[in-house]
C-alpha cells in the first residue's frame, strides 16, 4: 500500500510570510480532497510533496523511503501531478505527441508510450482526437489532455490540482470515473478541489486548509456537516446538505441519493 | 507589485520636467559628442550629465547601469589601445603586444562617448515615470496604441516570468531535466518556449476581445483622465539646449 | 420592449467546417435575466460574441442572419459603437485587465478614454461603480496585484462605466475560488434586482435557477429550448444535452415533489421546501 | 493578403496586442537560454514570429519597442539597436509572405539572410557609436584578428557582427520557424487582415 507521509514541514516563500509551520499529513489508500481558499497553501503543498519545492524542514516520504533529495524530475516516475492550468505544458503539434511526452522522458518505449498515451484518451474520451492540434480544441478539452498526460506516465499516486475547473457535466463525470478506476488499481489519490459538490461526491477523506494550517481533516461524511468550521476558510456546504440542512435535517448528507431514500423512508 | 522600470520615485527639479525636455537632452548631448569630437569637450558634457544625475538624486542609481557597459568599455580600450590602424606612438608593451597613444586616445572618445549616452538616458528613465512619458508622447501626437502597447509590455513581462516558473514546474512534473549536458538542456528549451508562445498568442486573442469591450478600436477622440501636467520653464529650457547645440555646430564650423 | 433580437443567427468560424450556431431566433426583454445553458461544445460562448459584435467583426467567418441590439443591427455597426450598448465579462479575470493602466481606478477609466467621455465626467462614474462592484478600497492598487475575485470585479465595473443596456457574462465565476464566486454573485444579485438586463452562461445550474428568469438550452449550436428555469429544468431529457438540473430539482424529481397545478419540479431550496410542506 | 496590405498600417487589435506579447517571448526565450546556460542569446524569437504571423509592419513595430522597452528596463546600450530589430522584422516578414517559410530549408536561408541584414544594419551603428566594435567576447576577438591583418575597419566590423548575428537569427528563425508549423489556425487567423465576412 502507498503512503506518503509529510512530517513537520516548514515552508516559506520569503523570510517574512510563512505558509506552512510544522505540518504533518499523511495519505494513504483512500482517495482525498484538500480543500480551502485561495492562498490558504493548497498547491504549495502538493508541490512540495511533487519536490517542486523544497521545505526548509520537515521529512517526505513514500512507504518509508525518504523522497526529501529527489527532484522533480527524478519523481516524475512515481508521483504524476496535474496542474490547473493546461496552458503552461502543452507544446505539441498533435494530441497524441503531447500524451506520449512524459512517458517518453520518464524511460518508456515509443511502443509502450503510445499505448499507454491511446488508453489514457480514451479513458479521458478524446481517442477520437489523437491527431488533433490541441490549441484547436477547447480549454476543458485541453485540461484533459493534461489529465492524459499525466495519467499515461502511469504513477503510483496522481495529483490533481482543480481539475474540474470549467468542465461540464460530462466533464465532471469522466474525471469522476477516472478517479474511481485509478483508486481500483491501487494508486494513491489526492485532489485540490474548490468545488464542494464534486468533493462531497467522491472522495473518501476531505481535509481542509487554511492559512497553512490543516483545520479539518477526516471522513468526507463527517467533514461537510461542519458548518461552523468550514466558514471559517469561506466555504460553503455542498448542496446536498445545505437541501438537508434547510429541511431541518442535520444528519450527515454527502450524496443524492442518500438524502432521495432517507426523504422517501419518511414518507 | 514589480513594474520592471528603473524609474526612481524621488522630489528634485530633474524629476519635476517636462519627460519631452529630458528626451531632447538625450539627443542633444549625444549629438554634441561628435560636433564637437575632442576629449575635453565630452569630458565637459559628460561632467554636465553627471551633475544633472546628482541633482536629480539618482547618481547612485545611475552606477549600476553604467556597470552593464563595463564590458564594451573594457572591450575598445584593448581592441583600440593595440589594434587601431593609426597606431604609431608606442606607449607600453606587454610581450609582442604593443599598446599605442593613438589607439588610446580614439578609446577614450569612444568610453566618454559610450558614458554620455548611458547616463544622459539613465537621467532620462531615472527620473520619469514611463506611464508620464507616453502620455505626453501621446499628447505630442504619438498614436495611442503604441502608447498602450509599451504600457502593457512593463506589466506583461513580471506575468510572463510568473508564467515561465509554472511551466518549467509543469515539464519537470512530466519529467524533463532542466541541469545536465549541453544535450540535455537544448532539448529542454522546446517544451519550455513553447508553452509560453502557446499560451501568450492564446491570451492574446482574449485580451483582444477585453480590449474590443472597452471601445479600443473608438474612432472617437481619446479623453484622458489625469490632467496634464504643466511644466515651468518648459519653452525656457528647450530653447536653451537646442541654442546649445547651434551654438556647438556654429564653433565646429566657424572655429 | 425587446433589446435583444436575434433572428435565424447563423455562423460558423473561418477555416471550419460546421455550424457554431445554427438558426438561433429569439429575443430578450429589458430588465430580463437570461440563463444560457448547454455543455462546452453547445455555442455558449460564441453566441455571446455574436451578441457583443466580436461575432462577425472580430472573428469574421461565415454569418447570417441578423442580430439587433437596443436596436443596432450588430452586423452592421463597429464594435466600438455596440460595446456601448452591450458589454461583455468572461473567464479569465486576468486577460480582461487592459495591462496599460498602473491603478484600478485608472482601469475602469481605459474605456471610458476610449469612449471620448469628458474628464469632468469621468471621476463621478468611475467611483459609482467602483462602489457599486465593492472594489472602491482597492482603487489605488495595481490590477495584477488583486486577487481573481477583486479583478473580475474591476472587469465588471470597468464594462459597467461604459454604461451599456445588456451586461453579458460568460462563465464569469468558472475561475474563481468560492469566496470570490460568492462575491460576484452578490453582484449579480445587486444588478438584476436594479433592472439590468443581464445575460449569463454558467455551469452551476443552481445559480441559474437562482437569478435567471427565462433559460436558453443550446445543444450543438441549436436552440433546443427557451423557457422558465422550472420548465426547463423539468425536462427529462435534459442530460441528453449534457445538462444536469439543480441538486434540489433532481431530488423533487426522485421524490415527486412537484407544483401541483403546472406539475413541473421546483429549481430552488425554497420553493421546494414551501411545497414539500404542502403535501 | 494582396500586395497592399502587407504593408498595410491601419492595424486589427490583435495584431496591435500581439506586440507585447512578442517582446514577452523575446525576453522569456532570452531568459530560458541563459538559465539552460544555451551558447546562443534567442532574444528575437517573438519578433520572428509576430513577423511570420502579422507581417512587416507588425514585426518591425514589435522590433523597435522591445529595443527601446529594454532600453528603459536594463541597459540603455541596446535602443540604439532597435533599428537592427526593426530590419530583423521587416525581412522576416517580407520573407515569410514572399513564401520562404514553406519547409526547414527555406526558414534556414531565411534565417541567413535575416542575420546577414541585422549585421549590415548593425555595421554603421557599430562604427558610429563605438568604432566598429560590438561589446561581444566573440565578435570582438574575430574583428581584432581581421584588424591586426590589416582589413579595412569597416570591413572587421562587418565580420564582428557577422560572428555575432548569423548563428543566432538561423538558430532562432529555425525554432520559430518549427512553433510557427505547429501553430493551429485558430490562433493564426486573428492577425491575418485579409479575412471577409462570407454571408451565409
Amino acid at each position: 500500500m502507498n503512503r506518503f507521509k509529510l512530517k513537520d514541514i516548514a515552508f516559506s516563500y520569503s523570510p517574512d510570510v510563512s505558509i506552512f509551520e510544522g505540518l504533518d499529513l499523511t495519505f494513504d489508500s483512500q482517495t482525498t480532497a484538500i480543500v480551502g481558499q485561495n492562498g490558504a497553501g493548497k498547491t504549495t503543498l502538493v508541490k512540495i510533496m511533487k519536490g517542486l519545492l523544497k521545505p526548509s524542514k520537515g521529512t517526505l516520504s513514500i512507504d518509508g523511503e525518504s523522497i526529501a533529495d529527489q527532484t522533480a524530475a527524478q519523481l516524475a516516475k512515481r508521483v504524476g501531478l496535474v496542474f490547473q492550468n493546461p496552458n503552461d505544458q502543452i507544446f505539441k503539434t498533435n494530441v497524441l505527441e503531447e500524451v506520449m511526452f512524459g512517458p517518453l522522458n520518464i524511460g518508456f518505449s515509443r511502443f509502450e508510450a503510445e499505448k499507454g498515451a491511446r488508453e489514457a484518451l480514451k479513458k479521458v474520451g478524446l481517442e477520437s482526437k489523437v491527431s488533433d492540434n490541441p490549441y484547436d480544441l477547447s480549454l476543458s478539452e485541453r485540461k484533459l489532455i493534461a489529465l492524459a498526460s499525466i495519467l499515461a506516465m502511469d504513477t503510483e499516486m496522481v495529483i490533481f490540482d482543480e481539475p474540474t475547473t470549467g468542465q461540464d457535466f460530462a466533464g465532471k463525470e469522466k474525471i469522476k470515473a477516472i478517479i474511481n478506476e485509478l483508486k481500483a488499481e491501487g494508486k494513491l489519490i489526492l485532489c485540490i478541489l474548490h468545488d464542494m459538490d464534486f468533493a462531497a461526491d467522491v472522495f473518501e477523506r476531505t481535509v481542509v486548509l487554511n492559512q497553512g494550517e490543516v483545520i479539518l481533516d477526516g471522513q468526507t461524511r463527517d467533514v461537510f456537516p461542519e458548518k461552523n468550521v468550514l466558514e471559517k476558510a469561506y466555504l460553503e456546504q455542498p448542496y446536498v446538505t445545505q437541501i438537508a440542512q434547510a429541511l431541518g435535517y442535520n444528519d450527515s448528507f454527502i450524496h443524492e441519493s442518500e438524502l432521495v431514500a432517507f426523504l422517501n423512508n419518511k414518507k | 507589485m514589480n513594474t520592471m522600470t528603473l524609474y526612481v520615485e524621488r522630489n528634485s527639479p530633474i524629476h519635476r520636467l517636462d519627460p519631452l525636455v529630458k528626451l531632447l537632452y538625450v539627443a542633444a548631448s549625444i549629438l554634441l559628442t561628435y560636433i564637437l569630437p575632442e576629449p575635453l569637450y565630452i569630458g565637459g558634457i559628460l561632467f554636465v550629465t553627471f551633475l544633472l544625475l546628482i541633482i536629480g538624486k539618482v547618481f547612485r542609481n545611475s552606477l549600476p547601469i553604467v556597470t552593464l557597459s563595463m564590458f564594451l568599455i573594457f572591450s575598445l580600450v584593448i581592441v583600440q589601445g593595440f589594434f587601431h590602424p593609426d597606431n604609431v606612438t608606442e606607449l607600453f608593451a606587454i610581450g609582442p603586444l604593443v599598446f599605442y597613444e593613438e589607439g588610446l586616445y580614439v578609446a577614450l572618445v569612444l568610453v566618454m562617448r559610450v558614458l554620455v549616452m548611458v547616463g544622459a538616458f539613465s537621467l532620462l528613465i531615472l527620473t520619469t515615470a514611463t506611464d508620464e512619458m507616453v502620455e505626453r508622447l501621446i499628447k505630442k501626437g504619438m498614436s495611442p496604441k503604441i502608447g498602450h502597447v509599451i504600457l502593457s509590455v512593463l506589466q506583461l513581462i513580471p506575468q510572463m516570468r510568473a508564467t515561465m516558473v509554472k511551466i518549467t514546474d509543469a515539464q519537470r512534473s512530466r519529467g524533463v531535466e532542466t541541469e545536465g549536458d549541453l544535450l540535455t538542456r537544448v532539448k529542454a528549451f522546446f517544451p519550455l518556449i513553447g508553452p509560453v508562445v502557446l499560451n501568450s498568442l492564446n491570451e492574446t486573442k482574449e485580451r483582444s476581445i477585453a480590449l474590443e469591450m472597452r471601445g479600443f478600436d473608438s474612432p472617437m477622440k481619446k479623453t484622458f483622465l489625469n490632467e496634464a501636467k504643466q511644466y515651468p520653464h518648459n519653452k525656457l529650457i528647450a530653447g536653451l539646449i537646442t541654442g546649445i547645440v547651434i551654438l556647438g555646430i556654429v564653433w565646429r564650423v566657424f572655429g | 420592449m425587446s433589446v435583444i433580437e436575434v433572428e435565424n443567427l447563423k455562423y460558423r468560424y473561418p477555416d471550419t467546417t460546421t455550424l457554431v450556431l445554427d438558426d438561433l431566433s429569439f429575443s430578450v426583454e429589458k430588465g430580463e435575466c437570461l440563463g444560457i445553458v448547454g455543455e462546452n461544445t453547445a455555442g455558449k460562448s460564441t453566441l455571446c460574441y455574436a451578441l457583443a459584435g466580436l461575432v462577425p467583426h472580430f472573428y469574421k467567418g461565415a454569418y447570417g442572419g441578423k442580430v439587433t441590439v437596443n436596436g443596432l443591427v450588430v452586423r452592421e455597426h463597429e464594435i466600438a459603437t455596440i460595446v456601448e450598448n452591450i458589454g461583455l465579462v468572461f473567464e479569465n479575470p486576468f486577460s480582461q485587465m487592459t495591462g496599460a493602466k498602473q491603478t484600478v481606478y485608472g482601469e475602469v477609466a481605459f474605456g471610458l478614454e476610449n469612449m471620448g467621455l469628458p474628464r469632468k465626467n469621468m471621476h463621478t462614474r468611475i467611483e459609482k461603480y467602483l462602489k457599486l462592484l465593492d472594489v472602491y478600497s482597492v482603487k489605488d492598487k495595481n490590477p495584477f496585484d488583486l486577487s481573481g475575485g477583486q479583478m473580475q470585479r474591476v472587469a465588471i465595473a470597468s464594462v459597467l462605466a461604459m454604461e451599456p443596456e445588456v451586461l453579458i457574462l460568460d462563465e464569469p465565476t468558472s475561475q474563481l475560488d468560492p469566496q470570490g464566486s460568492k462575491d460576484v454573485f452578490k453582484v449579480i444579485e445587486q444588478l438584476t434586482g436594479k433592472g439590468m438586463t443581464i445575460i449569463l452562461v454558467e455551469h452551476k445550474m443552481e445559480q441559474i435557477a437562482q437569478y435567471a428568469d427565462r433559460v436558453l438550452l443550446l445543444h450543438e449550436g441549436k436552440q433546443i429550448d427557451l423557457d422558465t428555469p422550472e420548465k426547463i429544468f423539468s425536462r427529462l431529457d435534459l442530460k441528453e444535452f449534457g445538462v444536469r438540473p439543480p441538486v434540489v430539482t433532481s431530488i423533487a424529481q426522485a421524490l415527486t415533489i412537484r407544483y401541483p397545478d403546472t406539475q413541473l419540479y421546483p429549481v430552488t431550496i425554497q420553493e421546494f421546501k414551501r411545497l414539500e410542506e404542502m403535501k | 493578403m494582396n500586395k497592399n496590405s502587407m504593408w498595410s498600417l491601419k492595424l486589427s487589435t490583435a495584431a496591435i496586442v500581439l506586440i507585447p506579447a512578442a517582446i514577452g517571448i523575446n525576453y522569456i526565450g532570452k531568459l530560458f537560454a541563459s538559465l539552460l546556460r544555451l551558447p546562443l542569446w534567442l532574444d528575437s524569437i517573438g519578433t520572428v514570429l509576430a513577423s511570420m504571423l502579422a507581417g512587416p509592419v507588425i514585426g518591425a513595430a514589435a522590433g523597435i519597442i522591445n529595443n527601446i522597452i529594454f532600453g528603459i528596463t536594463a541597459d540603455p546600450i541596446s535602443t540604439v539597436y532597435a533599428i537592427t530589430s526593426a530590419a530583423i522584422g521587416i525581412t522576416v516578414g517580407v520573407m515569410a509572405y514572399k513564401g520562404w517559410i514553406a519547409s526547414v530549408q527555406k526558414a534556414v536561408v531565411v534565417g541567413l539572410v535575416t542575420g546577414f541584414v541585422a549585421a549590415l544594419v548593425s555595421t554603421p551603428l557599430n562604427m558610429i557609436f563605438w568604432g566598429g566594435q560590438t561589446g561581444n567576447i566573440w565578435g570582438d576577438a574575430f574583428y581584432t584578428f581581421l584588424i591586426s591583418n590589416d582589413i579595412p575597419q569597416w570591413l572587421a566590423s562587418f565580420g564582428d557582427s557577422i560572428v555575432v548575428d548569423v548563428p543566432d537569427k538561423v538558430v532562432t528563425v529555425l525554432i520559430s520557424y518549427f512553433i510557427f508549423k505547429g501553430l493551429p489556425n485558430s490562433l493564426t487567423n486573428i492577425y491575418r487582415q485579409d479575412s471577409e465576412i462570407e454571408v451565409i
